[in-house]
């Protein structure tokens, strides 16, 4: 087996572990928090093919979600949508079995399935998770993304694939029930620049740094 | 200095704090709520600046962003702003403002000489002359270019900082004034996001110098004070203050500069706030209550300091609390002038007399005027006005019947301030920059917007001629009403706010104001007071054939100062009709440029400056590098290991101490950043034989191949190796700098062409760190760390096995860009640090050594191999680089075709060649261009040049490759590369594989 | 700066998408059929109109799909947004000299 | 770096470097020669090309004063406005920069008889009065090389040849290198541009420092400033002068300047143009060249010609003036940016395309961030300045970033377009050889290669990393 404990995480530059705190200040409307080694599987498939959806359903716990949304799914797993044939299953380390889950099923799927086609990628290290939470952090988010946030337009549960100043992202509006929240994945080698381009823009709202789970 | 001009009461400053400042170099006092123009006026400083070309004294004229002389320079080196308007500063403790384009002072300025020699200096005098003698031009320029310019750029680094940030909205309100606070609030009253936008510190536009105006029975102001109260109390709406909307984009996307401290002193600006913020706001809906602006008269003298617009001289009296003069003289065209006559009256300055140009004046405050027994000038013009720094008075004279001379002898008239009133411009500047048109109303003398405008855009008050206080108010309110409902909400009828007030009409119109003598001949009545642009310079342009307004705007440059003409426009283009008898609307405007008001390169640059100006993207092994002391190079957002350099290392010490180590031990370099694809589906394999020029439905399971990917054009656009995973499965890698445009390239191909291909892309260029080890110990070393079995036999070139290195899971592939046995280890990138370092300590016992970028290039041209972006630059096919071999002969490829025209086909296209320097220690340089035949000076006729050189360790010589016209028919001819310092360097084509040419050391 | 209301993820802004110019050019069945005055037309003979204009975009940092686009490239008014593979839609032509 | 040999500042300070000022072209010398018979003959009407014009007296620092004694209203028209003839010799669509100097050319040294100009709008409206204003030669490749120095050295004499002050000053333009790649390519560039006879010379950052004190080389920088190439011949030019003065001097030599005369269609038969239908009605022609830019393929598409060009916007803003603050002209193509100051005290700054076609005259303001982000970056002592105008032209670019000014498939048709952002500097020699090209029915040899055909052949130029900014 792997020795997970040699992996990395992608921010382990910054030590961020230093700075971080459990809990948001009372002066602090914003919080960063790094979530590296998030297991992520990339997932294609034909959305309109019950037997692809039910199969999926099965694995992850919850129905393809509809566009631009995102639905929780058994063992603290979300499944984004990303595209019209694609998502992205989002879960905590541990699950990271669940790609050679996929891989059979949907292997075996495949041939029952004559003509059509899936594809199952283990992503898990193309992407590092950075969360932003706090009651200013659709104002901070908004510095540099041109979606609308506003409840409105991005309720709790919404994701997009957009951009957050120069980095391409993976939004993920989770709100808890007293705190706004959003995570943002994005690729390793643009999250240095990613973490400080949020703590700059963040200064003027007063910015704690979480701890790691 | 005089506190005479304070007055005792009224305006909307705080009398209980006393703040001072500095201008030019003097220290004044004033109050918290005034400008800076409004503490200067109320010092008693009327001469606040020098023109742009005559340097003639000037003063304060307007008491808002339309201010075409009161331009300051504030703050201190490099915290300094030139060309700031005195009347949108406001003014805070401490604040220090310097005149500008004045030497050695205000007082006395020598380009002052330009004024008395300025008919020499008609508009476009520099076309006609300093032409002689030739060559001479730079020479004139440099005196031309210091005496031009305004205030001072600052000599270094900014220490602000700045923000920018999207917003959204269901209506933006541009303007604070009654009209955009009745909108604002009935839409946000109906739950609408809005964002109201004020370039003022306060809301209420016109209000604020009206404070005597009701609206429901009560103080105008208290109603905006109760405005802005609802407003800022609603979850929904933003208000902002201090905030120009500038700008004006497609699909109502308006952009918006917020000065967010500039108006505190230095030591009260929290340092966590920006200086100043860019709003990029996409608005469903957009109010436009953007006001209107006082025009000037044009006359004869109307640039003597003390000439001021009447609703400037109001705003100064009732919203500052300044008497602008001692004794003052109206001069108008409108009834509505009269409301500053009245204002200055109450406040105690003497009005000396009223110069209207109305044949019988009349008008509610005409009427008042008379009652209050002010003199009245009818059908009278000022003809000159006299003073040097300040105006000490005014000659009017009566009009000819047709008004265009003057019949009688001129009066003169004594005062300190001449108020000026020739009607009102809508500020149209957004409608129009909405692609809004817009049409002259005669009645009013105005541009305003035609109704039925583009989507989502309306206007209300008077940006629409409407000047009414209740029909502001009523426009407001149906404009906020319309917008709220066009978003399908619910609104509730309820009565718009009700108001007193009346219109500015009966006028006379007139845009040149006839004088004793004919225009040009003695006195100057200026059209643009910023740019010292005259009546006569607009005539003489027309009669030099610059017909188009935009000819004579260019031209004269008028309306190309830093108020772009907010005063002056309108007055141009009636004088240019007059002149060719054309109605004015058929002269038309010139285009209303963005912005609106000049806004600050630095909020444009917002947060992207810097270290955060673009991403600086970093391996998973990076640390290590900066760790060891590599030195870096960026290869496109990428930052790469260049090379080690030990100490007392230069780079070419390093770079062959690099090169050696890989031949001779081995070498361990970090290749993380190739660009990786996964491409899945039962048409995979037939999805690469057409995006790769070589057959690819016959690669194994385990096995990797060479690609190289053209453009439909025929050029060579990429290459890399691609490994099959599986039975439908393929990873392909590509080069560091196109790993971007590569998989854009292969999806519009699957998505646009094949849609019948079942095939899937994703990106995984960072789910993997890629290690690179290379050189005769790779294997043993590599041996160490896996259990996958690494024998020739087991793992071959082109082959890749699956296990684990250094307890990570690892895909082995054995490829090699150095013509070394190499193994390229593939782990999760977040593995990469750790079996970065498991190496190291394996292949200490051997030698290893890092390698970087630049000895990664020297292994790779003893090969010959190419590199995308430097033996290629988009203009070169796979035939230009000797690879025919890997030309598919039997299907299609994207670029195939291309190959086959004529010009493609020629035998004399540049072709890649080595080069062999007759000295073998001397490098030819890259980019050093080869000619066959040498010249004593050029032209000569070039045949190729150097893409590629290095000093090679390994060949004992120096190698360089090259593209040569024909050169693959020229082996062992002789080229020189003719040096800059008149050198050359000889040199013989090659082959361009200079090492190991049969490749037994990479397959070993 | 345009809203494009990408089929997929709904209206987003011009940053988030890449230009594809003129759409429904079809990559010739067989390239060799062609003279080399053809193969230059579909190479690079694209349409510039001023006016109605039928163009290909994507999605580029959103969900990476192509789609087609009607625009009036003088006034940038979007008239149409329609998939790959569709045929375009039916729009009065708008003649601007 | 000894080992590349890389481009050392002693080399270059005793290189062979270009002299500062050329010699006024020989072409120079007949128009010359005339004026001084002119001056002669006073204000009498001469006959030149068929055509009665009054002769027009001459510029010069006397007339101006004679004129201020005057009160400057003797001054005659710089051109007339004269309504269309039923037909010409040769019409030529588009009253900008180009159009106007093949109509020159065609009558000056071609002696076409009856020529017009047809500008839609105003002369000199679209890009000539839009852009940046910056003039160089240092192109790549040996094509571009002869036609932009061709045209550098028509600069060179200019104002006294129109006898109108273009205020041509060659305060040197500066290419950035910031990264390996692009010191390869400006490496490249150089070499070439000197065999071309093209002056060029490499900087270090150190030089470059010294010849533009205003650039931080390193700052925090992402983009820190490597080396530089130089073309001390460069500079910038008051673009509205060169309409203006070319207008001046076509009307003198007779040539008919149509303003507001858009063309609405253009007339074929049997394979050979015949005229063109304009708001002013049709006009006949024997030859018909277009020059009309962002609008050559909506023209060229009237005679059923299809042009491999793309219509995209380009942005240009300038700040607020203020004293003499930089003396050279600054371009940096990995942040696409450009920038120089104007005699009148503006920081004129060039920005980056649209990425789609647009005939809207107007760009992004993404666009317009990015580029002063890179301006603030290089220049930081820029960042408190403030935006003035801000402003789109619409450039006409081709798949090669190399123009076209060749025959078409129709008889007599011409076309000159696809100039990119290079349309400017190239405007003299581009009419001059565009005029040939119309007079003979042949290319001059300098734009031989930049025919229409090449995209059929295959011989590209491909100048993209040329252009200042990325197509």
């Amino acid at each position: 087996m792997p020795n997970t404990h040699l992996r990395r995480s992608p921010l382990a530059q910054l030590g961020l572990g230093a700075l971080a705190t459990n809990a948001r200040g009372p002066e602090q409307n914003v919080a960063l928090r790094s979530i590296p080694f998030q297991t992520a599987i990339n997932l294609r498939g034909p959305a309109k093919d019950d037997r692809f959806a039910r199969a999926v359903e099965e694995i992850v716990g919850t129905p393809l979600p509809a566009a631009c949304r995102a639905l929780p799914g058994k063992g603290d797993l979300r499944l984004l949508w990303l595209g019209p044939d694609e998502w992205l299953a989002v879960a905590p380390p541990d699950q990271a079995h669940l790609i050679g889950v996929m891989e059979s099923a949907f292997g075996v799927l495949e041939r029952a399935l004559s003509g059509q086609h899936v594809a199952v990628n283990d992503v898990n290290d193309n992407y590092t998770t950075i969360e932003v939470s706090g009651p200013r952090s659709i104002d901070l988010l908004s510095k540099g993304c041109p979606l609308d946030l506003h409840p409105s337009a991005f309720p709790s549960g919404s994701c997009a694939q957009s951009l957050v100043a120069k980095a391409e992202v993976i939004l993920d509006r989770d709100d808890k029930p007293s705190e706004l929240r959003f995570r943002l994945m994005v690729r390793p080698s643009f999250a240095e620049y990613l973490w400080a381009w949020l703590s700059d823009a963040g200064q003027e709202y007063g910015l704690s740094v979480l701890t790691s789970p | 200095m005089t506190r005479k001009y304070r007055l005792a009461e009224g305006g909307l400053i705080d009398r209980s704090k006393t703040i001072s400042f500095t201008f030019n170099g003097e220290r004044l006092t004033g109050h918290p709520g005034d400008s800076l123009a409004s503490a200067l006026l109320a010092n008693g400083k009327r001469l606040v600046g020098r023109s742009f070309k005559y340097h003639r004294p000037r003063g304060i004229v307007t008491a808002g962003p339309e201010e075409p002389n009161a331009l300051v320079q504030v703050g201190r080196d490099p915290a300094t702003d030139p060309n700031l308007r005195a009347t949108q500063v406001e003014l805070f403790d401490g604040l220090t403002a310097m005149p500008q384009n004045a030497w050695p002072s205000l007082e006395h300025d020598v380009g002052e000489v330009n004024s008395a020699l300025s008919r020499f200096f008609p508009a476009g005098f520099y076309y006609k002359t300093f032409m002689w003698p030739a060559g001479a031009w730079e020479t004139y320029e440099e005196v031309i270019r210091s005496a031009a310019g305004l205030g001072k750029a600052p000599t270094g680094k900014d220490p602000d900082r700045y923000d920018k940030t999207y917003a959204h909205c269901d209506l933006l309100v541009v303007g604070g004034g009654p009209a955009g606070l009745a909108a604002a609030l009935v839409a946000a009253r109906a739950g609408a996001r809005v964002i109201l936008a004020e370039q003022d510190s306060r809301l209420g536009g016109r209000l604020l110098s009206e404070p005597q105006s009701e609206i429901d029975g009560k103080p105008a102001l208290d109603w905006v004070e109760a405005a802005e109260e609802e407003l800022r109390q609603s979850p929904e709406v933003r208000v902002l203050t201090r905030t120009n909307a500038f700008a004006y984009f497609d699909h109502n996307f308006v952009a918006l500069h917020e000065q967010v401290t500039d108006h505190l002193p230095a030591d009260e600006r929290p340092v966590e706030l920006p200086r100043q913020r860019l709003w990029k706001v996409r608005a469903k809906q957009v109010v436009l209550a953007t006001g209107a602006i006082e025009r000037p008269l044009v006359f004869c003298g109307n640039d003597r300091p003390g000439v001021m617009l009447a609703s400037a001289a109001s705003s100064y009296v009732k919203r500052y609390g300044v008497a602008p003069g001692e004794r003052a003289v109206l001069f108008t065209n409108n009834d509505g002038g009269y409301r500053a006559a009245l204002d200055l009256l109450d406040a105690g300055v003497r009005i000396a007399a009223v110069v209207d140009l109305r044949e019988e004046p009349s008008g509610p405050l005409t009427e008042a005027a008379k009652e209050r027994g002010l003199r009245i000038l009818a059908n009278y013009a000022v003809v000159a006005t006299k003073g040097r720094k300040l105006l000490t008075s005014v000659s009017a004279a009566r009009l000819s019947g047709d008004g265009k001379s003057i019949s009688g002898a001129p009066q003169e008239l004594e005062c300190d301030l001449l108020m000026v009133s020739g009607g009102w411009n809508p500020t149209v500047h957004l409608y129009c920059q909405a692609k809004g048109k817009i049409t002259w109303r005669e009645d009013i003398a105005g541009f305003v917007p035609e109704t039925g405008g583009p989507k989502g855009v309306s206007c209300a008050g008077a940006v629409n001629g409407v000047y009414p206080l209740g029909d502001c108010l009523r426009e407001g309110q149906q404009a906020g009403v319309a917008a709220a409902r066009t978003l399908g909400m619910e609104v509730t009828e309820s009565a718009a706010p009700q108001a007193e007030g009346q219109d500015f009409l009966p006028a006379r119109w007139m845009y040149l104001v006839p004088s004793t003598a004919p225009t040009g001949h003695g006195g100057k009545a200026f059209v643009d007071q910023q740019n010292d642009v005259t009546a006569a310079d607009l005539l003489l342009a027309l009669r030099e054939g610059y017909r188009s307004i935009e000819h004579v705007k260019r031209y004269t440059t008028t309306g190309m100062g830093t108020d772009q003409g907010k005063l002056g426009n309108v007055n141009a283009i009636g004088i240019v009709a007059e002149h060719l008898g054309k109605p004015l609307p058929e002269v038309g405007v010139t285009t209303f440029r963005p912005p609106y008001t000049p806004v600050t390169f630095g909020a444009f640059m917002g947060r992207d400056v810097d270290a955060l100006l673009d991403p600086l993207r970093k391996t998973p092994i990076d640390s290590w590098h900066v760790r060891s002391g590599a030195a870096f190079e960026d290869v496109g957002q990428w930052r790469r290991a260049w090379y080690y350099p030990k100490p007392g290392e230069d780079i070419h010490k390093a770079v062959n101490r690099e090169v050696a180590a890989v031949r001779q031990a081995v070498g361990i370099m970090d290749a993380s950043t190739l660009g990786k694809i996964d491409i899945q589906g039962p048409d995979a394999a037939e999805f690469l034989n057409r995006v790769y020029t070589n057959a690819w439905k016959k690669l194994a399971v385990g096995k990797a191949r060479y690609g190289l990917m053209l453009g439909e054009d025929g050029m060579v656009m990429d290459d890399g190796v691609t490994a099959r995973l599986g039975e439908n499965r393929y990873l392909m890698t590509t080069t560091t700098g196109n790993a971007a445009s590569v998989m854009g390239h292969l999806e519009e191909w699957l998505q646009t062409e094949w849609p019948e291909l079942k095939v899937y892309l994703t990106s995984v260029t960072e789910q993997f760190a890629t290690v690179s080890l290379a050189g005769p110990y790779a294997r043993t070393v590599l041996a160490q760390l896996t259990d996958i079995d690494l024998s020739p036999n087991a793992l071959p070139h082109m082959c890749l096995s699956e296990g684990e290195v250094a307890g990570a899971p690892a895909r082995v592939v054995r490829v090699s860009f150095t013509g070394e046995a190499a193994f390229e280890i593939n782990v999760p990138s977040s593995y990469g640090l750790a079996v970065w370092e498991a190496c190291m300590r394996a292949g200490e016992p051997y030698g290893i050594t890092p390698y970087g970028t630049e000895a990664m290039h020297v292994l790779r041209a003893e090969k010959g191999y190419i590199i995308i972006g430097q033996e290629t630059d988009g203009s070169v096919t796979p035939i230009d680089l000797g690879m025919d071999w890997i030309l598919s002969k039997t299907k299609d490829y994207i670029g195939r075709r291309s190959l086959k025209r004529p010009d493609i086909l020629k035998s004399d296209r540049k072709q890649l060649v080595g080069l062999l320097t007759e000295n073998p220690q001397t490098v030819l340089p890259e980019g050093a261009q080869l000619v066959e035949e040498l010249k004593a000076t050029p032209p000569m006729t070039m045949v190729g040049h150097v893409t590629s050189s290095y000093y090679s360790p390994n060949c004992g010589h120096s190698i360089a490759l090259a593209l040569v016209k024909g050169g693959q028919a020229k082996q062992g001819e002789t080229l020189f590369a003719p040096m800059l310092d008149g050198g050359r360097i000889a040199c013989t084509i090659t082959s361009p594989v200079f090492f190991d040419p049969e490749g037994e050391r990479l397959r070993a | 700066m345009l809203l494009i209301e990408c089929p997929y993820c709904g209206p987003r802004s011009e940053e988030e998408f890449s230009y594809g110019g003129e759409a429904h050019i079809l990559r010739p069945a067989d390239p060799d059929a062609l003279n080399d005055e053809q193969w230059a037309d579909y190479l690079f003979m694209q349409g510039n109109k001023k006016g109605v204009f039928y163009e290909r975009w994507v999605h580029s940092h959103g969900c990476r799909r192509w789609f087609n686009v009607a625009r009036d490239t003088l006034t940038y008014e979007i008239l149409a947004i329609y998939p790959m593979g569709a045929a375009p839609p039916k729009l009065d032509e708008r003649h601007y000299v | 770096m000894s080992q590349r040999q890389n481009l050392t500042p002693q080399a270059h300070e005793r290189a062979d470097v270009a002299p500062r000022k050329h010699e006024g072209l020989p072409l120079a010398w007949p128009l010359r020669s005339r004026y001084i018979r002119l001056r002669v003959l006073g204000r009498e009407l001469t006959s030149f090309a068929g055509c009665e014009v009054a002769q027009k007296a001459r510029y010069s620092i006397f007339s101006l004063a004679r004129n201020a004694i005057g009160h400057h209203e003797n001054w005659q028209a710089a051109w007339r406005s004269p309504e269309p003839q039923g037909s010409y010799d040769a019409i030529i669509v588009g009253g900008g920069g180009h159009g106007l100097v093949t109509a020159y050319y065609l009558a000056k040294e071609h002696r076409l008889g009856r020529i017009a100009v047809l500008e839609r709008g105003w002369l000199g409206g679209g890009n000539t009065g839009r852009n940046t204003t910056i003039v160089r030669s240092n192109y790549l490749w040996d094509e571009s090389a002869g036609l932009y120095e061709h045209s550098l050295k028509l600069w060179e004499s200019m104002s006294q040849e129109l006898n109108f002050n273009v205020m041509f000053s060659q305060r040197g333009v500066m290419n950035l290198a910031h990264n390996q790649h692009d010191l390869r390519e400006l490496s490249r560039r150089i070499y070439a541009n000197r065999l071309n006879g093209v002056d060029s010379e490499f900087l270090t950052p150190q030089q470059v420092k010294e010849f533009c004190p205003i650039i931080d080389l390193r700052g925090n920088g992402r983009y820190p400033v490597l080396g530089a190439s130089l073309q001390r011949r460069g500079g910038t030019a008051r673009h509205d002068a060169v309409a203006w003065g070319y207008a001046r001097a076509a009307d003198t030599l007779g040539v008919d300047i149509i303003q507001e005369c858009p063309v609405e269609g253009i007339r074929v038969s049997n394979g050979r143009v015949q005229g063109v239908e304009t708001t002013k009605g049709y006009i006949g022609a024997k030859k018909v060249g277009l020059v009309a830019a962002g609008h050559s393929s909506v023209l060229a598409e009237m005679a059923g010609v299809r042009l491999p060009v793309q219509s995209l916007p380009l942005q240009a803003l300038v700040s607020e003036p203020v004293k003499p603050h930089m003396n050279t002209v600054v371009m940096s193509n990995a942040v696409h940016a450009y920038l120089s100051q104007s005699d009148k005290g503006e920081m004129v700054i060039g920005a980056g395309v649209d990425k789609y076609i647009g005939y809207g005259q107007r760009g992004s303001l993404t666009v317009t961030e990015g580029t002063l982000a890179a301006i603030c970056e290089l220049f930081p002592s820029l960042r408190r300045l403030r935006m003035l105008r801000n402003w789109g032209g619409i450039v006409d670019v081709c798949p090669d970033a190399s123009p076209i000014i060749s025959k078409t498939p129709v008889d007599g048709l011409y076309v000159n377009c696809g100039w990119g952002t290079g349309g400017f500097k190239a405007t003299p020699g581009s009419g001059h050889v565009f005029a040939h090209t119309i007079a003979k029915d042949e290319p001059h040899p300098l734009n031989e290669g930049f025919r229409l055909n090449r995209f059929t052949t295959g011989y590209l130029i491909d100048e993209h990393g040329a252009a200042a900014v990325a197509h």
